[in-house]
C-alpha cells in the first residue's frame, strides 16, 4: 500500500541544493515550515508582474484583476477546508489567527465575549501561538484558564473532560496534531464536550491541514487556523476560519481602511466578514500564492499525502525501535499519529544531535518546539524532532537512520 | 470604444434628470444603503398598498451608475407587485452577474438594459445594484 | 533642475503591459501601492529557492543563512530610516503596526500605559489606519479622542495646538503626509508640543517613507510605522518601528513562538525587542525582499525620487489650472508637499471620472481615500487623485491631462 | 570533517567532566540566563573578593558547546582580576564573532581557543556565550 509521489520533488527548486560540503539536502523540519513548489512561487511574482495593485480600493484595470485573483484565492482555500468561501479571512499568520481570535471573543462588543467567571480551555501539549494568547486573554478578562494534562505517550487525558468542560467554559482552544508528538487529538469528543455546553472551539490545524483534508464541517469545529507556510505556501501568510454565524456576533481584532462601513471622528461601524476582519491593503501576492499551493495540494491529493507520510514514519518508528540508546518521544504505534517523529539520544542534547545531523545535509528541527510546557511535564531539555513532506521519501528515512547511528559513534554512547 | 457600452445614453440621461429622486413624505419604511468601499450612499421610502409597491422615492450621491440605476429601478418597479418586482429584481441581478455574456429581457428590464454592459466592469457591478439592494430590504421588510 | 529617471522604468515588468485594448498602462496610483522591480520579485524567489527555512529555530544550515538574511534585512531597513537594528520591528503592514501600538501603548502592564483620563491626539486628515486604532484604545482604556482640524487648502491647523496638546496627552499619532492632499505636516512643531508634556509622537510614515528620505532621529518621533508595498517592496510587510528606551517599556501585542524569554502553562516573559514583537515564524521571504527594495531606492538615490516627483507634481498642478471645471483639492503651490495630487471635475463623481481614466489605460484612485471623515468635512463625495513615485514621467502626465479633457468631453461638462 | 573543528576533543572532555558545575553555598551574587532559543539555561554563583574573582560556581542544562564554554569560562576566570577577567571575556567574545577567521589568543583564552570553530556556526554562538554573558552580568552587578 506504499504510495509513490516520487515525481513531485523536482517540483520543489530547493531541494536541488547541495550543502556542508556535497550533501544532498535532506529537508526533514516540515514542521517548521514547509519548502515551495515552483508553481508557488511563479504565482507570487506572476502577481507582481502583471496585475499588482490594491484590491477593492482602484476603479482601473489592474485593481479588477487583483480582486478577482484575490477572492479566486478565497474561494479556493474555503473549497480546501469544506467552508463557505465569505468565512475565511486572510492573516500573515497562524499566529496572527489565534491572536485575533482570542481578541475578538474578548471584546466587550462581541455578542460572544470572555469575562471574569468564564473559563477557557487548552492543553499542555499546546505550541505557544496557541496557548499565550489565551493565557493573555484570560489576565485581560479575569477569565481564567484550564488544560487538559498529556499521558505519558503524548496523547490527551480526556478522564476529567466532564468537570474540565464545564458551564463556565466559553473557548476550548486545541492543536488537531501535535507539533512535538505528532498525535491526533480525539476532536469529536472534544468539540462534543464543549458544544454540550455552549463554548466555541478553537482548532489550531497548523499541522494537520496541511498534511491530511481536514473539513471544518465534519470535525465540527467553530473557528479553525492555519499557516501559509507549511502547506507549500509562501511566508507571510495564514488563514482564520469562522462560522459565518459567529463572525458576525464578533467585533474586528486590526482596524483600518477596508473593514468600515462607516466612518466618523468619533467612531466606525463595520463591514461584513471577511472584510471586517481584513483591515488594510492585504497580503494579496501571498494569498495568490497560497491558492497556487493548495492546488498543488490538491493535484497531489490529500489522500495520497497522508498514506505517504504514514509510510514514512512507520519506517522511521521502526528504524528507530532497533537502535539502542534512541528513544521515540510520543506513540510507539501508528494509530491518530501524523508525520512528526520526536526522539532523543541518550547523554546527547538535541542541539547537538541536530548538528551532525546537519554535517550530512538533513536539517531538522531541535529544542522545544515551542512548547515549553510540555518539555518542563516530560522532563526534558528538548528533542530532536524530523517532520515530513510529500517530497520526502524512503531514502530521507534511510540517511536519518544512518546518521543518528553516526551521532551515537561521534559523541561515544554506550561507551 | 468599450466604455459607450458601459456609459449607455440612456444612463446619462437618468444620472442628469434623475426619476423618483427627493424623498416623499408618504412610506411605510425607510432603509439607507451604502458602498464602504467608493461611498455611494442611497436612502429609499417604500409605500406598498396591500401587494401593490405604491410608491418609492429616494435619496443619494453617487457615481452615475448608481444614481441611474436606482433611477430606472424606481421608475420599473412602481405600480408592479410585489411578486413582479422581486421577479424584475432577480432579472436585473440575474444580467449583472453576466459579464458580458447578457443582453437582458427588454420586455422586463425596459430601460434596465441599458446596464448589461456594467456586468463587463467588476468594480462598476455594486454601483448598478446598490437602489436595487434597498428596494429589496426595504420591501422584504414591510412583506415580512 | 529636472531629474531623469528614464532609465529605470525598465526594471519594472508590469510597466510594460497594456491594457484596455491596447495602451500602454499608466500607474498614477502609487498612494495605494507601488509596482515592484524585477530584483525584489526576484529576491522574493531567491529566498524560497535557496534557503527557505524557520528563522532563528534550526539546527540546520538553511535556517542559519535564512536568519543571516532577514537579519540583514532588518539591519538594512535600520539604516534606510537612521534607527538601532533592534528598534526594527517586521509586521504584516502600516496598519499592523499601527494596531501593534495602539494595543502596547495600552496594556496595563506597559510603564507607558494610556488609562482614562489620558487624551489622544491625532487629525482630521488620517488615514483610517491612524485613526481607528486610537478611537478603540480611547474605548477600552476610557481616555478621549481629540484631533487637529484641517484647513481649506489641506493642511494642519495647528492655531490651538497649546490647548489640544495638554498634561493629559499621552499620545500623539500623525500622518507625515496626506494620502489625500500631498501636504506634509509640521511635525517639528507638534513633536516639541508632545515632548514637552510627555507624550509620544507616533507617525504614520506610509507616504513619506516611500518618497523622500526619512530619519527617525532628525524627525524626533518615537514610534514610525510604514507599508513595504508602498515602498516598491513586496505585499504582506510592513516596519514598526520604536525608540529602544519604549520598546522596553512596552508590553507586546502579538503572542506566541520565538518571542518568549520563559514559558509556563500559567504565563510566560518575554525577549528583548525586535523578537518580543514578533510572534510566529515571520514573514521572512517578505523581509528579504523589501531589503531589496530598499537597495533599489537607495541606488535610485530617495533626494533624486523626491526632486523627480517633485517636478511631475508641478507639471500636474500647472496642467489643471488651465482645465475649467477641475479643481485641485489640496494646496496648489509646491510648499511642503509632495507627490500626490487629488482633484474633482465639476458634475461628474470620482467614480466616473476614473472609469474614463481607465479607459485610456491610467490608473488612478478615485472615492474617500480610506479618509472618510475628511471627505465630510471637505463635503466632497470622494476625489480623484493621481500619485507618483520615480518610474513615472512627464509624458504620464501628459497623458493624464489629455483624459481628464476626454472625461469633460464625455460627461459633458460645461455644457 | 567541518564538525571536528566544531566539536573539538577539548570541548567534548569539558561536555563529560565539567569544572566548577555545582552551586556553591558561597556567594555575592547569583543570576540566571537562559537561551530561549533553544531553552539551554545557566545559574552561577559569583564571589568576588575585592578586584578579585573569588569563585565561581555554576548549575545548567544546555548542548555540549554551552556546557563547555561555562566549563572554560570558570576554570579560566576564577583567581583573575575583574579587569583581566573583562579583558578575556571580551577576547572569547571577539574570538565568537569572528566567522572563522580567527584562532584566538592561546597565552589569554587557555582551553578557550577550542571554541574558534563555532564562530563558524551562527546558531551555535549564542550557545557559547551563555556562560560567558551571565559571569559579565553578575560581575557587573557585584562591581557596581
Ligand atoms: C497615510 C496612510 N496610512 C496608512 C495606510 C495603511 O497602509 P496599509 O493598508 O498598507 O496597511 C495607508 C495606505 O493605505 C496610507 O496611505
Ligand atoms: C501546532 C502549531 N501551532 C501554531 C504554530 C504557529 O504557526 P506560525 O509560526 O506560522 O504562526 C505552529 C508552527 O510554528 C505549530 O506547529
Amino acid at each position: 500500500m506504499s504510495v509513490d509521489l516520487s515525481k513531485y520533488k523536482k517540483d520543489f527548486p530547493i531541494l536541488h541544493r547541495k550543502v556542508r560540503g556535497d550533501n544532498p539536502l535532506i529537508y526533514l523540519d516540515n514542521g517548521a515550515t514547509s519548502q515551495k513548489p515552483e508553481s508557488v512561487i511563479a504565482a507570487e511574482s506572476n502577481f507582481y508582474r502583471t496585475i499588482n495593485s490594491a484590491v477593492h480600493r482602484g476603479a482601473h484595470l489592474l485593481a479588477e484583476e487583483a480582486s478577482q485573483a484575490y477572492e479566486s484565492a478565497r474561494e479556493n482555500l474555503a473549497n480546501f477546508i469544506g467552508a463557505k468561501t465569505d468565512e475565511v479571512i486572510f492573516t500573515k499568520s497562524a499566529t496572527e489567527s489565534l491572536n485575533m481570535i482570542a481578541y475578538s471573543l474578548g471584546n466587550p462588543d462581541s455578542k460572544f465575549n470572555v469575562s471574569a467567571g468564564d473559563e477557557i480551555v487548552v492543553s499542555e501539549m499546546e505550541h505557544h501561538a496557541n496557548l499565550i494568547p489565551w493565557q493573555q486573554l484570560a489576565k485581560r478578562s479575569g477569565a481564567k484558564l484550564r488544560w487538559f494534562s498529556i499521558t505519558k505517550d503524548g496523547r490527551i487525558d480526556t478522564s476529567n473532560i466532564d468537570t474540565l468542560i464545564n458551564k463556565k467554559t466559553k473557548v476550548v482552544a486545541i492543536t488537531h496534531q501535535s507539533n512535538v508528538f505528532g498525535t491526533i487529538v480525539p476532536l469529536t469528543e472534544i468539540t462534543k464536550a464543549a458544544h454540550a455546553v455552549g463554548a466555541v472551539v478553537v482548532l489550531d490545524a497548523c499541522q494537520s491541514a496541511p498534511h491530511f483534508a481536514v473539513d471544518v464541517k465534519k470535525l465540527d469545529v467553530d473557528f479553525l487556523a492555519f499557516s501559509g507556510h507549511k502547506a507549500l505556501g509562501p511566508t507571510g501568510v495564514g488563514i482564520l476560519w469562522g462560522r459565518t454565524e459567529l463572525l458576525e456576533k464578533l467585533e474586528p481584532a486590526l482596524f483600518g481602511g477596508s473593514m468600515v462601513d462607516s466612518v466618523s471622528m468619533e467612531g466606525a461601524t463595520w463591514a461584513k466578514a471577511p472584510r471586517k476582519f481584513e483591515a488594510g491593503v492585504p497580503n494579496m501576492a501571498q494569498a495568490v500564492g497560497l491558492s497556487a499551493a493548495i492546488d498543488y495540494l490538491n493535484m497531489v491529493g490529500m489522500e495520497k499525502i497522508a498514506g505517504h507520510e504514514a509510510d514514512l514514519t512507520k519506517q522511521l518508528l521502526d528504524g528507530i525501535s532497533k537502535i539502542s540508546g534512541v528513544d521515540v518521544i510520543g506513540p510507539l504505534d501508528m494509530k491518530d499519529r501524523g508525520g512528526v517523529v520526536s526522539f532523543t539520544v541518550d547523554g546527547v542534547h538535541p542541539h547537538d544531535v541536530g548538528q551532525v545531523l546537519d554535517q550530512y545535509g538533513i536539517a531538522v528541527r531541535t529544542g522545544h518546539h515551542c512548547a515549553w510546557p510540555l518539555m518542563r511535564k516530560l522532563n526534558l531539555v528538548g528533542t530532536t524532532r524530523a517532520s515530513f513532506h510529500l517530497y520526502n521519501d524512503s531514502s530521507d528515512i534511510t540517511a536519518l537512520l544512518a546518521a543518528i547511528e553516526q551521532v551515537k559513534i561521534y559523541f561515544k554512547v554506550g561507551k | 470604444m468599450e466604455l459607450d457600452s458601459l456609459y449607455q445614453e440612456v444612463i446619462l440621461d437618468h444620472y442628469k434628470s434623475p426619476k423618483h429622486k427627493g424623498l416623499s413624505e408618504q412610506k411605510d419604511i425607510q432603509v439607507h444603503h451604502n458602498n464602504p468601499s467608493c461611498g455611494d450612499e442611497v436612502t429609499l421610502n417604500l409605500l406598498m398598498s396591500g401587494q401593490i409597491v405604491k410608491e418609492i422615492s429616494w435619496d443619494g450621491i453617487g457615481c452615475s451608475i448608481s444614481m441611474a440605476s436606482a433611477s430606472v429601478m424606481s421608475e420599473l418597479l412602481i405600480g408592479k407587485s410585489y411578486q413582479e418586482a422581486i421577479k424584475i429584481l432577480d432579472a436585473f441581478v440575474e444580467l449583472m452577474q453576466s459579464k458580458g455574456q447578457s443582453v437582458g429581457d427588454e420586455n422586463l428590464l425596459e430601460d434596465g438594459v441599458a446596464f448589461a454592459g456594467v456586468s463587463k466592469f467588476p468594480a462598476r457591478i455594486k454601483c448598478a445594484l446598490l437602489g436595487w439592494m434597498a428596494f429589496k430590504d426595504a420591501s422584504a421588510q414591510v412583506m415580512a
